[in-house]
């Protein structure tokens, strides 16, 4: 994992409260179980169907039945626990899930939130993806600040289409957290090195500087 | 009452046109004998419900490939790029549905309900054509049943009355379509004799499934 | 049991297909049990939350758990399964319940049925009563064909606050079977040494007698 | 972490004017040491959320007989006749609901929907003062969801976690119920260590779960 990833997963993790249920979306996000102390008690769903993601399971020792989200084998920890489909998004949509975190493609100043389908690509479908954002109590972006090409990804208004509407609470990239509130992105924490005019130059929103600024 | 039968025997029950739940995701917990029998009988212009379309040669990505499907309402389709594919070409009409409205409005159909009003999708473009309604200052959409002609389950122990239970993330949206389709038809990995399981571990009641098939 | 009792619980059974899951109310639908030939391998549904009510159970091996929806000890049998209210609800309104049997205070010609509140008394509230009727495939009464003091049951139009509205399948009584139709009441079967002319004056509704009256 | 509390230490959750739902049946299911704390604690002007008010000296008919309830939204009272007795003089309000109603109330508010649509209650008073849609010429009543600032339940065991295994028909309401408050308080006869559980027997997960008292 690069430097700049590792920043964003580790600051990620340390959002969480003890006894926190959280899920991580795909690519990224998945990182960011790495860095959880085990002390937190936090458990992750898996919204396939099941509470207590656990490491990967050993080549070899894969159990058919038992995967992530993604397809991916999983182990499932004790303590964990299994339900069906529709139980799986009661617990995400009835705001049981403490923390989710996605990638974007997009964010904007009002918290909207457009990361299902990518311009000029096949639409992969949303998943789990909408339910999850407009459920989970806190709704934690995990991304590089700019595209490849150096595009502003934290923009004044999302243009691609929306996975929600101001669903989003936090946004971490390798340049700082903002925290998105009524008033617009608040920039809470800068990366080491990194100027306030270097952040907001590649943001197209206007950022908000917190008084209280803090290095990540 | 004998609800276990050979894998032959149900194709009898597959037509043109039908509609059809297959529970699974991304394969695990899909049943996939029932499904390669849906292929070998080749009926076609099916709408399949499921959670994705799987992989092209494995669960319901095998009834992509076939060209059997005219409509897939499912939540993911990435990893078949064929549905993409027909999508594209218009070959193939796809229903995207955000995963938890699609495990809920199944669940609707099964419990007897005209619908539901979920917040996910306000203000996406999965809004489109649908009613609204604001409750307490909260904007939901109205989505509906959805319920089918078959549905096609897998299952990891059936007693002989049809009595289902589950293994890890195989449950899914198995236990759902149970209670959604016209005629239940169950691939189970063993087949009990009535009493083996207890009452309390029973997750789908016997009464729900019509055929069991051994896998 | 009263003979006119065991006629309708009896009548009331042959109602049953194979395989067929039915709810039976309280009071004299319970009795309808007794009258299911076991090779019918008919379940009963108790909406407190399970399917497969058994035997009562012998005195002394009561089980604190397992009590029928009157909350009268029950047992279950094997083949049966357990479940929470919203699943037991699920079957029930969903359609999955072959056929529940109830009393009923009035039936009317349009199938409405008033049997929750009783003029006078206090309201005990309409527990599972009102989903029942509107969920189960097939309603059927079973029921004294009039009131203790000869007044009819079946009326042009019930006076009492309904349970449901054009809900009912069939009327079972000392008297004769009856089967609500679009065109009224079609009473279809009558008991031995009843007259139409009998039952008709002890009904408010005009019956619509069958081609093919049988005896009940 | 540590959720296993004792009966003393839960009452300082207790406030006036709460709303508190309560698993049973018939008391059947119901956690009689809970609502006997409820009853020491002496507050008042509660809202009881159940599916009966059991008997006067059992279950959710104590909290009826101690004066202690404001209103109670419940599907039967039949069992108890202090609670017909102050609904008649007016001292206490009685919502009826039906059985699958409230069932499905219940559990919509722990599923974050908005509501849902039932055909239960049309033409009845029950359909008095709610909206109705007609969906494919069918009517149905539009039901809110129903939560509480706490859910006493009883289960039959649970781990540390807070994994909880239910019996027979003591199952009921309780893991509706687990969804629907915003404190989550647990009686269960059995307290295992975590792991003891196998992860399909559970049926409510843990994290539902604030507290855990032993029966």
């Amino acid at each position: 994992m690069s430097d700049r990833r590792e920043l964003i997963v580790k600051r990620v993790a340390a959002f969480f409260n003890e006894g926190d249920l959280v899920n991580l979306g795909i690519g990224m996000p998945t990182m960011v179980a790495n860095y959880i102390p085990p002390e937190a008690n936090v458990m992750l769903q898996s919204e396939n169907g099941f509470i207590g993601i656990g490491p990967s399971p050993e080549p070899g020792t894969e159990d058919k039945d038992t995967v992530n989200a993604g397809g991916i084998p999983a182990t499932i920890i004790p303590g964990g626990a299994c339900f069906d489909s529709a139980t799986s998004f009661a617990l995400i949509r009835g705001g049981h899930v403490d923390a989710t975190v996605l990638g974007a493609l997009e964010v904007d100043e009002a918290g909207n939130l457009a990361n299902w389908v990518v311009p000029g690509k096949l639409v992969p479908g949303m998943g789990g993806a909408m339910d999850l954002v407009t459920g989970a109590k806190k709704v934690i972006i995990a991304m590089e600040h700019t595209t490849k090409d150096g595009s502003p990804k934290i923009l004044k208004k999302c243009t691609l289409p929306l996975t929600a509407v101001n669903a989003v609470d936090y946004i971490v990239t390798e340049l700082g957290v903002m925290e998105v509130t009524s008033d617009g992105i608040l920039l809470t924490e800068i990366a080491p090195g990194v100027t306030v005019e270097e952040i907001q130059s590649k943001t197209e929103a206007k950022l908000i500087i917190s008084d209280n600024l803090k290095t990540m | 009452m004998n609800k276990v039968k050979d894998l032959e025997e149900i194709t009898g029950y597959f037509r043109d046109n039908q509609s059809i739940m297959i529970g699974g995701f991304l394969c695990v917990g899909t049943p996939e004998l029932l499904v390669d029998a849906l292929v070998k009988k080749g009926v076609r212009d099916l709408t399949i419900i499921g959670n994705d379309t799987g992989y092209p040669d494995r669960g319901i990505g095998k009834l992509i490939v076939s060209g059997q499907t005219k409509k897939a309402i499912v939540s993911h389709i990435g990893t078949n790029k064929e549905t993409g594919r027909l999508m594209n070409t218009g070959e193939l009409e796809v229903d995207l549905v955000p995963q938890g409205t699609l495990a809920e409005r199944i669940r609707s159909a099964g419990a007897g309900l005209g619908g539901f009003l979920t917040p996910t999708g306000v203000g996406t473009i999965v809004e489109e054509g649908k009613q609204t309604l604001t409750i307490d200052g909260k904007k939901y959409l109205l989505e509906l049943p959805l319920k089918a002609d078959i549905a096609l389950l897998k299952a990891w122990k059936a007693d002989k009355l049809g009595n289902l239970v589950y293994r890890r993330a195989a449950r899914n949206f198995n236990p759902l379509m149970a209670f959604s389709a016209e005629l239940v038809i169950v691939e189970a990995e063993e087949i009990v004799e009535v009493g083996e399981l207890d009452q309390d571990e029973v997750v789908t009641p016997g009464t729900l499934v019509d055929i069991i098939v051994k896998a």
